[in-house]
């Protein structure tokens, strides 16, 4: 099922790789950022509250 | 004539002071006291039009403000006497010859400001303020390092110089300047409470 | 009720929270589909064979690299203008967006080059100004990780932004008048002869839909956090006074 | 204004004040090229007008710190900010000192150092003029870039940083045009862009300094 | 010591430390480069070993203000120097810290950048052992330039200038041993000489900057 | 017990200070007094080691002398607590608990150094002494921006904790820190006259 790449196949794949790594980086660091920031406010606003 | 109306400050969106109300006529002077926090550098550098007010006016006749906090922007690699020869300068003023005697700085006229004792080095910056004429100052711990002596040259020259001839002077301080006629407003009862919020921090709160 | 109520970071929250699931999902399911049409269903091309796989990653990168300084323009504009904070946080959770999309425009780019002309890196015009506007968004963010208050870094970056984006249209001109490039010209425009034909550029078009979707839902949750950011540290400080 | 632009000259006569390093700075990176690409006359006649004006900009952009943080850290930026003369004016002032002190004798210095570098003999006299037309730009927008960053303790390398694009399109007319001068090719468009920039960056930049310094001294 | 170290790491990575930006201007001046000397694929080969050394070499430099000023400014050296830490080990640990933060992200860096000027294929393993046998020396005679020059408001260029001549010797067998290993020669002296270099410095230089420094602090 | 014997002083080759003589037992405190420029900063520098005297000694307990001046060497990255636990490395000694109270900083904690006002940051300033647990303690207007409440915590610390534990302090101030206790030496008398020349200079005289 796999295409056949021919000789750039290195090419090729090493651009998928590198751009699917960095969107999978972006996406992740996002969302860790978002959880962290989450449970900081929850933590705050805790603290205000109690 | 300096009149300041409901005024409340910030500092980094934080609330500081507000609800403040105060005038000072021509030839008086006010000084703040309150606890190390409460918020007198951010009124003064507020009063001087450093940063806004979060709400209120303040008034003062225009271009007669000016405002002295610790750091005197003193060039250590100019002399004392080029030191002020600026500031005249930028102000569009002469050095006044009596300036040398009223800071006691006759003697140091011609070091470099860098080779100044830490009390030294204050009474040229306290001096600038004989410099450039204006007429509403806002001073922020003006005596830091000055020894007793000096506190007194320096009230004298407030009194006898700067309110005589009708000026204006807030001053914030921690020490007894000796300046009697002085009245005194006590910060601590504006200090806002912690659930008021501002401008800029209000969204999020 | 105007629209800027929608800029309100409270009402920002409520209604961005809901959507932002979706926003992931149909940017999600454009990618998949673009790249998978693209990647296992297209022929080689005659003169590029397979390299022109990378096509899908590369134009629609591209294409958000500018689009998401170009939004951050805007975003400062709002904010130096309205002071709405929503904008001023938007632009700041745009940029390390920006700077991912510049990076994998460069690096698929570099990486086509190898076989296309022989050399991993040119100073071609069009990669030489995506170095620059790489430089600018670099400096941006430093910028903003520099300054402890908000809201001075909000002023400050969105100054810096505009003045950036005209030096960025200078440079532009001035990389074109310096070297003739090896890089092809636009082919994505609405004259129909040029374009690339069409079993390239159906996939195309889903893939750079999915890019766009993938910013819009990144920059929501971005600026979400951001607003919470502030809101923890407005209450911090709060805590802290007496 | 003019007393502030006396000032900072005298000041950076002084000693430590600064003048004559940016002069000497450029000698060094001058110096290191052909240590570091080695002493062949062929390579380094063909990289000399480039290497010039890149070391030329990194002399200029290494002093820029000195524009606004040395008065910022002593107060005296606070109390300009409150005395009688426009921010625009104070950015503009220091914008000249600062060329005055760095851009001018860097565009002195230039054909002198090109000995060294074994610049080609046509290209001496575009050296000189592109950089008369160019420093004074490198100076205007470093001096923003300056205002921008002087809150920040030891800004100096994000200044660096900032300024840097900045000074790509200055860089590339001016170094083009003595190329291009070199190689007996028409070099009035670079010209005009290199005069182009400058003018401009003086026509605006006084006014991004002034509203960021606002900004910062808040 | 260890907590002078990791002090400065961590207020290396906190906003506005600093970290990364040495990266950054080494990024820069390669970027700059070829848009000085022009576009040209076999120049820009020819020079690529030279400049990159010439590159990280001038972002070390520009980094080394930051070692002792700002603990000098607030007054934190003082305090440091009438603790119980030997001063050798406060200059050694400052070395160490600044390496970490800037000479080791430059070795890694450079070969990335190669690309940028078109490092023959060749070269790419020596640029970044010559870094990395290298780049200590620069942290730890920096250091010592650094002591020299802490009691000097904003000493910065002066720093530079006194440290550059300092710097030639480990910047000439760097981008010798290059050069040589790029072309197959042999590379064994050149690269001996930088290990040396740098085994002469960390052996002697924490005694200089401790001298030095307490001379600047009376 | 520090003792200073026949102590003579030079700032940048010019005598300022000579004739010192005086000894400061366990558990005391000396209060240096003395007009602008007059020498205080430059005594108190060379005490510390951080300079040399021109003439005479100076003895103390080795390692347990510590300097602070009006610059306290507070990171203004760091958080109040990170900035005292870095003190306490370096000395090997942990942050104890209590500093917290005695300087009044516990809501403090844990804001950046570089958010504090000009008092509070003094105050941090102060508690690095109370983590290094030196003994013998040379102090430059430590009180500078305190108000009077700090002040008086700053007294207690010294006399509670530094003083009771057997410390010696010598304290160069301009204001009265209500330490009844201490003894207090005016430098006056001590001021070189002009024409003493120094090791350094006298070869060229
Ligand atoms: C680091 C290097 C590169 C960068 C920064 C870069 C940048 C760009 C940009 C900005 C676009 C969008 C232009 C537009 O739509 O108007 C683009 C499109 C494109 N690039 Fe590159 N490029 C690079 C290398 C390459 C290489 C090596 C090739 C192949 C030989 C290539 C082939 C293409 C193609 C085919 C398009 C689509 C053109 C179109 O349809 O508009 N690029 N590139
Ligand atoms: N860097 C310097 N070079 C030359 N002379 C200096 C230098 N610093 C201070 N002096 C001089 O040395 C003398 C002593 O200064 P010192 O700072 O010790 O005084 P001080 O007693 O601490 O004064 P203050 O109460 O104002 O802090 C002063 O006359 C001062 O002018
Ligand atoms: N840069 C800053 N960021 C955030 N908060 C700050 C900052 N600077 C000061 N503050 C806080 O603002 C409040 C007011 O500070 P301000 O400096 O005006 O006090 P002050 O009355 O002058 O005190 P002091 O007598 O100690 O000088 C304080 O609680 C302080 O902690
Ligand atoms: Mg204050
Ligand atoms: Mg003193």
């Amino acid at each position: 099922m796999i295409p056949d790449l021919g000789k750039y196949a290195a090419e090729v794949g090493l651009a998928y790789a590198v751009s699917i790594a960095l969107l999978v980086a972006i996406v992740g660091l996002s969302w860790r950022q978002s959880k962290r920031q989450k449970a900081a406010l929850d933590a705050a606003e805790a603290r205000k509250n109690g | 004539m300096l009149e300041v109306r409901d005024f409340a400050i910030e500092r980094s969106g934080l609330p500081v002071l507000s609800g403040l109300n105060f005038s000072v006529a021509a030839g008086d002077a006010l000084i703040l006291r309150g606890p190390n926090g409460i918020g007198k550098t951010t009124l003064l550098r507020t009063l001087a039009g450093l940063q806004e007010p979060s709400a209120g006016t303040c008034t003062f006749p225009p271009d007669e403000g000016a405002y002295a906090s610790h750091a005197d922007g003193i060039k250590t690699a100019l002399t004392v006497q080029e030191n002020l020869a600026f500031w005249g300068d930028v102000y569009g003023n002469a050095v006044p010859d009596a300036i040398w005697d009223w800071f006691d700085l006759g003697d140091l006229r011609d070091r470099f400001a860098g080779t100044l004792s830490a009390g030294q080095k204050r009474r040229v910056g306290l001096a600038r303020l004989g410099v450039i004429g204006r007429k509403v100052l806002f001073l922020d711990e003006p005596t830091v390092s000055l020894d007793g002596f000096s506190v007194k040259l320096f009230t004298q020259f407030l009194r006898d110089q700067h309110l005589a001839s009708g000026g204006i002077a807030v001053i914030a301080t921690h020490i007894d300047l000796g300046l009697d006629e002085a009245e005194t407003l006590d910060l601590t009862p504006f200090a806002t409470s912690v659930s008021g919020a501002t401008d800029s921090d209000e969204a999020f709160l | 009720m105007s629209l800027w109520e929608y800029a309100n970071p409270k009402k920002f929250m409520g209604w961005t929270g809901p959507i932002l699931p979706w926003a992931f999902g149909a940017a999600g399911v454009c990618l998949v589909t673009g790249l998978i049409w693209g990647f296992f269903f297209t022929p080689d091309d005659y003169r590029q064979g397979s390299t022109v796989k990378i096509i899908y990653l590369h134009v629609p990168a591209a294409l958000m690299a500018i689009n998401a300084w170009i939004m951050m323009l805007v975003a400062s504009l709002i904010w130096l203008i309205r002071r709405h904070h929503v904008s001023a946080l938007a632009a700041k959770a745009a940029a390390p967006v920006g700077i991912t999309m510049t990076l994998i425009a460069l690096m698929t780019g570099a990486i086509w080059g190898q076989p296309m002309w022989g050399t991993y890196w040119a100073w071609d015009p069009r990669l030489t100004s995506f170095l620059i506007l790489f430089l600018f968004y670099l400096g941006y963010m430093a910028l903003w990780a520099a300054i402890d208050d908000p809201d001075t870094a909000a002023d400050l970056t969105s100054v810096l932004c505009m003045v950036g984006s005209v030096f960025a249209l200078l440079s532009r001109y001035a990389v074109n008048f310096w070297n003739q490039g090896l890089h092809q010209g636009a082919s994505l425009s609405l004259d129909k002869e040029e374009n690339v034909a069409d079993v390239f550029f159906f996939p195309l078009l889903v893939a750079i839909a999915g890019f766009v979707l993938l910013f819009f839902a990144l920059v929501l949750l971005r600026t979400r956090t951001e607003i919470r950011s502030r809101r923890v540290r407005a209450l911090q400080l709060r805590e802290g006074r007496r | 204004m003019i007393a502030l632009l006396l000032r900072d000259l005298r000041l950076a006569t002084r000693a430590g004040g600064g003048f004559g390093l940016g002069l000497v700075f450029f000698l060094i990176v001058v110096v290191l090229v052909p240590f570091g690409v080695g002493p062949e006359t062929e390579i380094l006649s063909k990289i000399a007008a480039g290497i010039l004006w890149v070391a030329a900009l990194l002399a200029a952009l290494l002093s820029l710190d000195r524009i606004f943080a040395l008065d910022f850290e002593d107060g005296a930026l606070t109390l300009i900010a409150t005395a009688p003369i426009p921010l625009e004016a104070v950015g503009l002032a220091k914008a000249i000192a600062h060329w005055l002190t760095t851009g001018l004798a860097l565009t002195v210095a230039a054909p002198v150092l090109g000995v060294l570098l074994q610049l080609p003999s046509g290209a001496y006299g575009f050296v000189a003029l592109t950089l008369l037309l160019g420093t004074p730009a490198l100076s205007m927008i470093g001096t923003f870039g300056a205002a921008l960053t002087v809150g920040i303790r030891r800004g100096g390398l994000l200044l660096s940083l900032l300024v840097l694009p900045l000074y790509i399109p200055t860089l590339i007319f001016g170094a083009e045009a003595v190329r291009r001068g070199a190689q007996g090719l028409d070099a009035t468009t670079p010209l005009l862009m290199l005069g182009g920039i400058t003018a401009g960056a003086f026509a605006m930049l006084p006014f991004a300094t002034a509203a960021v310094l606002r900004i910062n001294l808040r």
